[in-house]
């Protein structure tokens, strides 16, 4: 012990002396604290209470605290205290935020989580769907499939509200579904039919409904994000509580306009959630590999954006956690940023062999963190539901599934005249 | 007698008073007034809601804006100057002027881009660029360059209300310019051409400052009895091609005169339309005075060599006219 | 017989093999073996620190190459289309293409941007421009769109060793069509023209995809008695306007295929220049056969009449041979 | 004393009582800890010294830290524990780097000092110079001057070596001057001359030595960032020990561009110094008003660059503390974030009239925080040299830029041929 005496005496010398000691204490706490008492730490140590505030003032002074390794006490690494300097402001309290099972899993009705599990499962068949009939050779282009990351669309629909704004990428159809496009107008667009939702000239990637403020279906990697922090301009400007969704990818985060649109959205506290779909690639490329700093829930931090990250593959989790985050910029706007750790079971598009990564990684995801295994299981295991309805359930949605397919193979393409149609809106006059 | 940059900001101004869905985004919009003081007293008459000083981020309030557009808003984007919407240029190719058409007609983008393009005084290439061909390029965009100010004041009002997303090309050289408001139009049409000069033997065909050579070199052409009709085309898509064909077919003979860089310009389109169309009504080959196809130089003489010079429009004239000097 | 992918393969392997400075770097280039898997291989051969596996950043790692060719290296930057290119354009325009010129000869680019350009199939209009216009306009820039296998091959090697910067324009629509080299060419001179059949009656300018065009469009118009000279561009940027004027001065006639958008496009160059400067060689008007100017649809059947079609070009060129069908 | 008591006993249970307590704390220290202490702290409190990694248990439950307020030793704030969550690893160990003037007055010789000293005077003589002959109506287009800045530029070339790499924006005159170009080339460029560094085709924004290393020189804002990424991404291709040295403002700061290339410097650890010169202003936007989170050294933590700050009028406190910074990237590349705190006296360019600041505040800045003054002072102080010798040094100065200047207006005005040279170089064969 005398030895870490001497150690806090020296320390105490380094930093000015008792006195001057005493009064830069003062600034850092609330506590009241004299000057007597820091004299005694000469002879008796500093006593733990207050060694973080010590270490702060050594930090301050640039003094290796390296050096007084027991002055750190048990869980405080030192990189927390750097940034705990005092001339560092803190702006961002990113952090994880857990899925607790037991109470996730009453927060809401019976009601609900049939409309959660029902949701889930539409969008699933509908891929499905899709899939089929892209091999088929009925639809053309890039068509990406949104299997596996049901719980993400799906627990932000449990929160939103009508007059709440979405927009996301290429990889958009489950979008679509869940704001209300019939499922027949989306397979027609994907079939390239006039009946389509953006009359087959937009396909695939570009679909839109915005009577349910769904902007679309965007082509161009990360352009949603200033897009959607535009529509929260907008929402913001007219005095709208509404909030918006932008959904972008682990791939999109890297790219630039991102951050300058986090940068306004943060100055001018625009009403806005952005959520990052982190699927683990951006095509063939891991996070490890795209993102030099890969928790991306905190890459709102260096603008002053708060982070969560949650379990995506929870839809639960993302209503939990998030309702109170969306009603208080309901009441006072503000960007949020939120990492929903999910997985895409299928190729990035469907063409893509994926050899970069192993079956086994894929059927591993399958079968321990499924979203919509993970409701079924819990509606049986409440009892909400009998196994004979699940099945019921779901061959209902098979068969609404394969009915607007099928009507939307009644092939009535555009004709030729549509070509020169809608490049620009007529005025009104 | 008001100038150029005035008018623009009193059509601004004017619809905005009618409309509070208009509002004006940019760097150093509102409380520097704009960097060439083309908002000149717009943050204090409209505030900081609806004029929009923003950090220097052209791709990100770029995006902003079309997605307020989206949203029910009618933004208008002020680039610094056209080179600098390089950085944006994504945006108002890929998600405002595509949109309309991807969706069926289900959302249209109403914004206006406007701020000023092409040459300035000894700026530099970096800040030089005549990006009209490039924009006019695009299907779905509407391209619109002033020269004057009733061009100016009704062009930026016709964009203003236009649904469609409009390229507002202006000339930071033609900014102090002073001209009469024309009492007798109160409307111009995006895609009308203007016959700023009625002739016989030649049509010149210019767009923004390249008017000013048009008309000065009309002079000294009239001097010896060429008569010149003048075209100020206004619109750079639509195009308005029947104006310039009716024009050609009278005089036979087309010089296109642009600051913008001759390969791929301007004035291939022009001159490619017409041919295409009225061959056999030319008496002799369309020409063009464009820039030079060098990146702009910074010293004095050479940045004046690299445009289209008085001499070079009135020589070409004259050569295709079949004039012969005296002496 | 090879494949156009494989061609461009080659002659940068070729190349790297030679020169320890090259390397490639884009998205998706490296473990991925390219999203067209135009670098297939190269990874095994060259390793990571040559074939670089990017972010999805643009603007990012075309500045990143920009500055590395400014220190002495030679980078091939891949872009997965020329759509995301827009995301990079100032770069490639103002940090590439200008800085020889602004440093007055002290800093040359030696950078070859290269990937698939225009139409794919039904990608629909974000993913399906063509920039050939664009880039073409930009002194300081050059631009090569190859055809077939030795096209590619050589105009390849050529733009690697280029000092300056040099747009390459492939076709995804190609890559997988095979051709023989060409064993008398071992070196393609970026600014030369091919004359790919020679003819008499008329000139079809083509480049890139739009010459199966022309030589279809050629067979069927052989048999008919008219005799059709193609001219493959080869580059776009310098244009080998003596090879077209030469072959026009021949045929009298001329008529340029393009996918791209007709509207400011490179028909419009190719006529203009030529019009201009041989007016009175020409028995017919001159004209073009383009895309149309909408961005392109999803719809199969949209998709294929947005494009120039052989019919289209067959009945234009019948008509300026003033050819008359009998039925 | 009870309540706090009661308290640590609520909490203890909270956390699953003492043997699951226990089982986390072994995990967040490295200290021994047996169960049996932690029982005792039902009876007698948590120990100070254990405060910080209960909390940071009680955070990773996600229970409000709020509701305990004496857990928290005085200097350490919530938010700092927040990121000290278990499951966030703390990449970034931004901080302010202080000025200890004592320290840094003797960190170099006399020569040195000299040498850095008349730097500083040369390139605001020079601006002055350049400003002259702007108002003479010699220069055209945009023009902007260094003045007030000399600290940075001068601060960095002392602890440059000649194969370090050096890049900038459009404020570039201080850095042709300081890497060697001869002054009469970079008025002869301001002038439009032949004979100027870029044969007049550049003027004042395009300006390049590059047998020094420095590229430029650019006149879209951010656009140096990637571009200097780039040049230190070519020096580890090479293998070269070199660090580039890539300068630019605070409205720069805001671009994308720069947040990609911070991603790549990272991800691929390049041997860059990312050098922010903070004058306070983009233009006439002030940082407040154009940053969303203004400490903008700390721009590069979501992207696990760390950041310092350091006052960018003390040249010393530049070289002081980045010279190791400097010598470690040497030989283990990484990029580094640098936000030099400096001001400029000037208007943006030649035509800005500055009315987004006060008259005063420019003076107080000049009159305070001078870099030149500073530096005369300790000159003197430490009689390194006497008021005589600074006047002649002065004088010499003025007459070496008077004297270039004097030269370069010889006009050699670029031939017309001039025109089309340069456009493209010549394949060697
Ligand atoms: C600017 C741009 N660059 C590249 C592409 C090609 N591309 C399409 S999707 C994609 C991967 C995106 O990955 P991520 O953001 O993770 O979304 P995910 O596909 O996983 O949903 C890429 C590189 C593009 N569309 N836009
Ligand atoms: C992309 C782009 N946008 C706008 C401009 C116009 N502009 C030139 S300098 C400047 C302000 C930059 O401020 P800062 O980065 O703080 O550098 P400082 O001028 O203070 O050195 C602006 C907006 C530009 N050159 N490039
Ligand atoms: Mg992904
Ligand atoms: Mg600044």
């Amino acid at each position: 012990m005398n030895g870490s005496i001497q150690e806090h005496k020296e320390i105490i010398n380094l930093l000015g002396g008792g006195k001057k000691l005493t009064e830069r204490l003062k600034l850092l706490s609330n506590e009241t604290i004299n000057e007597k008492t820091v004299y005694s730490w000469v002879r008796q140590g500093i006593p733990d209470k207050w060694k973080v505030a010590v270490s702060r003032c050594l930090l301050e002074d640039s003094i290796d605290i390296r050096n007084y390794k027991n002055l750190l006490p048990p869980g405080l690494h030192i990189d927390n205290l750097f940034s705990a300097n005092n001339s560092v402001k803190i702006f961002s309290s990113s952090k994880v935020l857990k899925t607790d099972e037991s109470n996730l899993q009453n927060i809401i009705d019976k009601d609900q989580l049939l409309k959660l599990y029902e949701m889930m499962i539409k969008i699933r068949r509908f891929e499905e769907k899709v899939g089929q009939l892209y091999s088929m050779g009925l639809i053309g282009g890039f068509c990406h499939l949104y299997i596996g990351q049901e719980g993400v669309i799906s627990g932000i629909e449990m929160l939103a509200d009508n007059n709440d704004c979405f927009i996301t990428g290429y990889r958009c159809h489950a979008h679509m579904v869940t704001r209300g496009e019939p499922m027949v107008n989306i397979f027609s667009e994907l079939l390239g039919n006039f009946s389509g939702s953006s009359k087959g000239k937009g396909g695939s990637m570009h679909m839109f409904r915005k009577e349910n403020n769904f902007f679309g279906g965007h082509g161009i990697v990360g352009a949603q994000v200033p897009i959607g922090t535009g529509i929260a301009f907008a929402n913001k400007y007219k005095n709208k509580k509404s909030v918006t969704f932008t959904f972008f990818g682990d791939g999109a985060v890297n790219q630039g306009q991102v951050y300058e649109a986090f940068n306004m959205a943060a100055l001018w506290q625009l009403p806005i959630i952005y959520i990052i779909e982190n699927n683990q690639y951006g095509m063939g490329t891991s996070v490890e590999r795209a993102s030099a700093m890969n928790e991306l829930f905190r890459r709102g931090e260096s603008f002053g954006i708060k982070g969560y990250e949650v379990d995506g593959m929870d839809p639960l989790s993302i209503y939990g956690n998030l309702q109170n985050i969306c009603s208080k910029i309901r009441e006072k706007p503000e960007p949020i940023l939120i990492e929903a750790k999910t997985y895409r079971y299928r190729g990035h598009s469907m063409s893509d062999p994926g050899k970069y990564r192993t079956r086994e990684e894929v059927q591993e995801t399958r079968e321990n963190r499924d979203p919509i295994e993970r409701i079924r299981a819990l509606l049986l295991s409440k009892k909400y539901i009998t196994e004979d309805k699940v099945k019921d359930l779901d061959k209902r949605i098979r068969e609404e599934v394969a009915e607007a397919a099928e009507l939307a193979r009644e092939k009535n393409l555009p004709d030729n005249e549509d070509l020169y149609r809608d490049v620009y809106k007529e005025l009104d006059s | 007698m008001i100038s150029v940059r005035e008018s623009i900001r009193d059509a601004i101004a004017e619809e905005m008073r009618k409309d509070p869905s208009i509002f004006l985004i940019g760097e150093e919009v509102g409380e520097y007034q704009g960097a060439y003081k083309v908002s000149q007293g717009l943050l204090d008459e409209f505030g900081p809601k609806r004029i929009i000083d923003t950090p220097i981020t052209e791709a990100g309030f770029t995006g902003l804006a079309v997605g307020a557009a989206m949203n029910g808003l009618k933004p208008i984007v002020e680039f610094m100057t056209w080179n600098f919407a390089m950085q944006a240029i994504d945006h108002i190719i890929n998600s405002a002027a595509k949109t309309y058409y991807m969706s069926g007609g289900k959302i249209n983008i109403p914004i206006v881009f406007r701020g000023p393009n092409g040459v300035a005084s000894r700026v530099a290439a970096q800040h030089s660029q005549d990006f009209s061909s490039w924009y006019s390029h695009i299907p779905g965009l509407k391209v619109v360059a002033p020269y004057d100010c009733t061009d100016a004041k009704l062009l930026m009002k016709s964009a203003i209300i236009d649904p469609n997303p409009v390229v507002f090309l202006e000339h930071e050289l033609l900014y102090n310019d002073k001209f009469n408001l024309n009492s007798e139009e109160n409307n111009i049409e995006i895609g009308k051409a203007k016959i700023q000069k009625i002739g016989d033997d030649i049509t010149l065909v210019a767009f923004s400052r390249s008017l000013n050579l048009a008309i000065e070199a009309s002079k000294t052409l009239e001097e010896i009895n060429i008569s010149s009709e003048i075209i100020n085309l206004r619109s750079l898509k639509p195009l308005d091609k029947e104006t310039i064909k009716k024009s050609v077919k009278k005089t036979g003979r087309l010089l296109v005169i642009e600051e913008g860089w001759k390969e791929y310009g301007v004035g291939a389109e022009i001159i490619s339309s017409v041919v295409e169309e009225i061959f056999d009504f030319l008496d002799a080959e369309p020409v063009r005075i464009c820039g030079k196809d060098v990146p702009l130089p910074y010293a004095e003489n050479l940045e004046k060599n690299a445009l289209p010079l008085l001499n070079q429009v009135i020589q070409k004239a004259k050569e295709v006219c079949y004039y012969e000097d005296k002496n």
